[in-house]
């Protein structure tokens, strides 16, 4: 988790705004800007924008989300700032994602009146995966998760390959970014939309990250190993950001 | 000088997207008419007691919308009362139900819900119980986002009957949600129509109330600004009255106007479990222990018969949880006192 | 349970309603770009003149919308700095456009322009000049509603190319716009759809701000939540700068966060001859003057020359009214001191 | 001027909505909130909700309009109120208006581009007259005033006579309601949607009337003389309300 979380934080360029949800997300984003980023701005979809985070939100909604925020708003407020195309990254997690980054959050089995297990559904995430410019994950990778055909899309990531997106009318320019998983970190190639593992992590080798996908990966010319978390990320991360272990002291997604 | 948007005559198609049901009317003129002959206008007291506003306002197979988020702001006193008064076969507006759900579900009262995003309950993890209810086919749904719920509300609160929106577009969610797929009329773009939203009956738990119902809710506003304009009744619960004087003071912050609210009740730590902004914090501990309770139930119909149907109103809830005492903890903690 | 509602698949027709011209271009997707790769996300101090903003933020031929409304709130030193700097081919938003507008038409500045209301000063009377100009055909109108345009900007606050509204149907003002008449996808109601209307520039004037452009604004809001968000480039005139932590204590306040804002100056009073609320009433004489100035060529340009042209700011215009003075009694005007 | 407002403010039902100008219609509500309805709720469309009015705005967006108010909120906020179907009255005034009381604030000619007269346009009369469930109307009568055919219908009346409001799209039972005149009061005939005189002023008749309207008149069986105002109406109206005469001192249309 904590590899996972260093690694995202380094994504979140400077002077950009990201919408987080709570968890690993969040963790990630407060490092980034402790770390890298000093004035990302970190919204969340119940209408906290920018707070001076005292400790980690335990709810998307909750009093953390917007203390002593730049604003203090409405979920209408922060999903149209997404609609309008301001809002630079999401990040999402989901139960399964195949190929083209699409995500599953809403069930397993076929009879959706049904379900042989019943997740909690989009909630924002379909519409932060519609309409961010970069969409993120941060996931363990096992065979289960990263499938051929997952069970429900819930969020789009780039539907059925290059041009779907579009064509479905979503806006363009949009799509998944990065996955960061326990094993690796992946981008998706600029022409077919699949998914191109660009770091494997120290100890690893493509072998495992291939036994762990349920999928044909891509795999980046460039193909280099991740760095691992520096000393200075791992002490911000367990001292200042999240110092009572509530996601990295869990095991598993957050 | 954007000539090339200039509308010209198209025929076009409207094309369902989802095969989800719509379990209200989205008839905007439907709509005026109810809050044209319905709506209190008069501005006198509402005042009333939770048990008295549940039994007059609250009917069987109503439609809910609950305002807050999650287990933030919720209005606890009367999701407690709908349970205890055995009210059934309601509709709810799943816009991030957590703990709402969770009440709902436990006393059986649920029949159909328009999904955003239920059975969990955020980072604390997820119900069994109303996992296994929505798993059993017991609990009608139709998929949506709560983006899309949202501006259903929206449709609702502006008078019109649809929205246009782009997110679902592509996806399963859209394939199990009643939305329609329509273009643009100056550009041609794809949108999904999405239908208004009027709740029957609108919960919302306020910061400050005056007894003719002009509220003030303080921080993040979620969605209640327009739950509050689509709800046909509203019910609001409020921390405190203040006299109208207050709300005159600084109209800018009167959330709710009077003649939106149908009864308001004051009701002191109301959203206890959960957060109230800048009053008091979630109660983890007593989240997670109707968590644990309503994996099984032997445990569960103790748990309910301790906190819920045992107990004769909301203040005799909070007196099993601690009482006072315990709100202090939580007023301290959502305050960063340092102790 | 509404399911006379569930969508089926209908051809349907758009026909527009009218035959006015749509000056900006509604696409979400072109505006989305625009946001993402021109909107300033650094949150740095933006602080900047009046004379520096104008003439590096206002192109010729921009499109522009105005905050507050009527002569309330108005960003006067941006207008008279526009008039100044001799910017042209203008296109306006005439959402009850008064002293703007006519400040803009003295100054020749317009040629084109989407009304709801122009050429009057509500009670106070029209300009003769204004009404010329329109009957001149100078400028190039298109036919709206205040309803119509605050719901244009409002599709462009959401993210969206049009919104169905409810004016305007079966009148003349609808025959003069540029809205498409379309059904609902679900009750098959007859609809206006109007486009989204992004400014390329707004210019807004707020109680408060930091140096970053988060900004608060006092009573009402008119359309200023949506049209700062609708527009391109927004430059903000502030009776006060305020320390960031004055934002951080109530982010509720928050009506413009810095990342919609270009350029933000301090102008005490720059609302005058306007209202502010709660700071300083209208200056009924002053405005009486130019009304009567503006009936006639020669006087006009005498009374441009006196307040406008002749002066070199702002400042220097307050002065030639009357100065801290004048602006005194009308603090005591807006908050009734008894004197 | 006194008369009209005075007639005007008697039709203003008590717990009430109604949304206002400036001027005579303001005066009416202001005196109908002191004589007969004391819970009428007065909006205004830039934002203010039930001020506390200290003095007569100038502008229906000036701080009056929401001095002590229940709320100060926006334009969005009062038009979508409206159109959401909770306001009951409205006021409008006009340069024309034909015999199913749609209204001229537009122009005077033929050539859109080119008026003769430009007025101000719609401003929200176009939306109060659609969405508000009776329009009312106070304005001076005469030939050129009240006229077979206007020139441009700013606000929908009737428009061309029974059905048409509800062919056209606009919500069903809506429309005008009252005009009050220098001369009569007009309702509107529920059959042929048609203007009719109710009440006459005192001293007038018929003839007078026809004369100074510019399309056949229907008459009310019960035509009535117009109740004259009251010492109290009056000494309210000059003293409470319009102190300094603003709106009764002058003549012509508020």
């Amino acid at each position: 988790m904590e590899l996972m979380i260093c690694l995202a934080s380094r994504y979140l360029e400077d002077d950009s705004i990201v919408v987080v949800g709570t968890g690993a997300p969040c963790a990630a984003a407060m490092l980034a800007q402790k770390m890298y980023s000093p004035r990302l701005m970190i919204m969340f979809e119940a209408g906290g924008i920018g707070p001076l985070l005292p400790s980690m939100p335990i709810s998307v909604g909750d009093s953390r989300t917007f203390y002593r925020g730049l604003g203090a708003s409405s979920m209408p407020e922060i999903m149209e700032t997404c609609q309008r195309g301001l809002v630079d990254y999401t990040f999402l997690g989901g139960a399964q994602i195949d190929m083209y980054g699409n995500i599953n959050s809403t069930m397993v089995g076929t009879d959706h009146a049904r379900p042989k297990v019943r997740f909690p559904g989009s909630g924002g995430a379909n519409d932060l995966a519609s309409f961010c410019w970069k969409t993120m994950m941060i996931t363990p990778q096992d065979k289960r998760r990263f499938t051929e055909k997952i069970d429900f899309v819930t969020s789009p990531g780039y539907l059925d390959g290059p041009g779907a997106r579009e064509a479905a009318g979503l806006p363009p320019g949009t799509g998944p970014y990065k996955v960061i998983t326990d094993l690796c970190v992946i981008g998706f190639d600029g022409e077919s939309k699949r998914m191109k593992v660009e770091n494997i992590h120290p100890g690893l080798d493509r072998e495992v990250i291939a036994e762990n996908t349920g999928f044909e990966l891509l795999w980046s010319e460039n193909l280099v190993q991740s760095e691992p978390p520096t000393a200075a990320e791992l002490q911000c991360l367990r001292e200042e950001v999240d110092p009572y272990r509530y996601i990295i002291g869990r095991s598993g997604p957050g | 000088m954007g000539n090339t948007y200039q509308p010209v005559e198209r025929a076009v198609s409207y094309q369902p997207a989802g095969e989800g049901k719509i379990f209200t009317d989205p008839d905007a003129d439907k709509a005026r008419e109810y809050f044209y002959h319905e709506k209190p206008r008069k501005m006198v007291s509402k005042e009333t007691s939770v048990k008295e506003a549940v039994s007059a306002l609250v009917k069987d197979g109503d439609y809910i919308g609950v305002g807050g988020f999650g287990a933030n702001r919720i209005p606890t006193a009367i999701l407690h009362e709908i349970v205890r008064q055995n009210k059934k076969n309601l509709g709810l507006a799943g816009h991030t139900a957590t703990h709402d759900f969770q009440i709902l579900v436990a006393g059986n009262c649920i029949n159909r819900c328009d999904i955003a995003y239920i059975v969990g309950l955020e980072a604390r993890g997820l119900s069994k119980m109303a996992r296994r209810a929505v798993e059993s086919g017991a609990i009608e749904i139709t998929e949506w986002t709560n983006a899309a719920l949202a501006w259903r509300y929206k449709a609702a609160s502006m008078g019109v009957s649809f929205l246009p929106v782009r997110c679902m577009l592509g996806t399963d969610t859209a394939k199990y949600s009643a939305a329609v797929k329509m273009e643009c009329p100056f550009t041609g773009s794809v949108y999904l129509a999405v239908p208004a939203l009027y709740p029957d009956l609108a919960i919302i738990h306020v910061h400050r109330a005056d007894v003719y119902g002009n509220c003030q809710i303080d921080g993040i506003m979620v969605s209640d600004y327009d739950l509050a304009r689509a709800a046909k009744r509203l019910i609001v619960t409020t921390e405190r009255f203040v006299p109208n004087e207050v709300i005159r003071r600084e109209p800018a912050r009167t959330a709710i106007p009077y003649y939106l609210v149908d009864a308001v009740i004051e009701v002191p730590f109301g959203s206890y479990p959960g957060n109230m902004a800048y009053e008091y914090y979630s109660d983890e501990e007593h989240l997670r222990q109707w968590l644990d309770a309503d994996g099984d139930d032997e445990k569960l119909k103790d748990f309910l018969e301790k906190h819920l149907y045992g107990v004769p109103d909301f203040e005799a809830y909070l007196q099993t949880v601690g009482g006072l005492k315990k709100l202090q903890k939580l007023r301290s903690l959502e305050n960063l006192v340092e102790k």
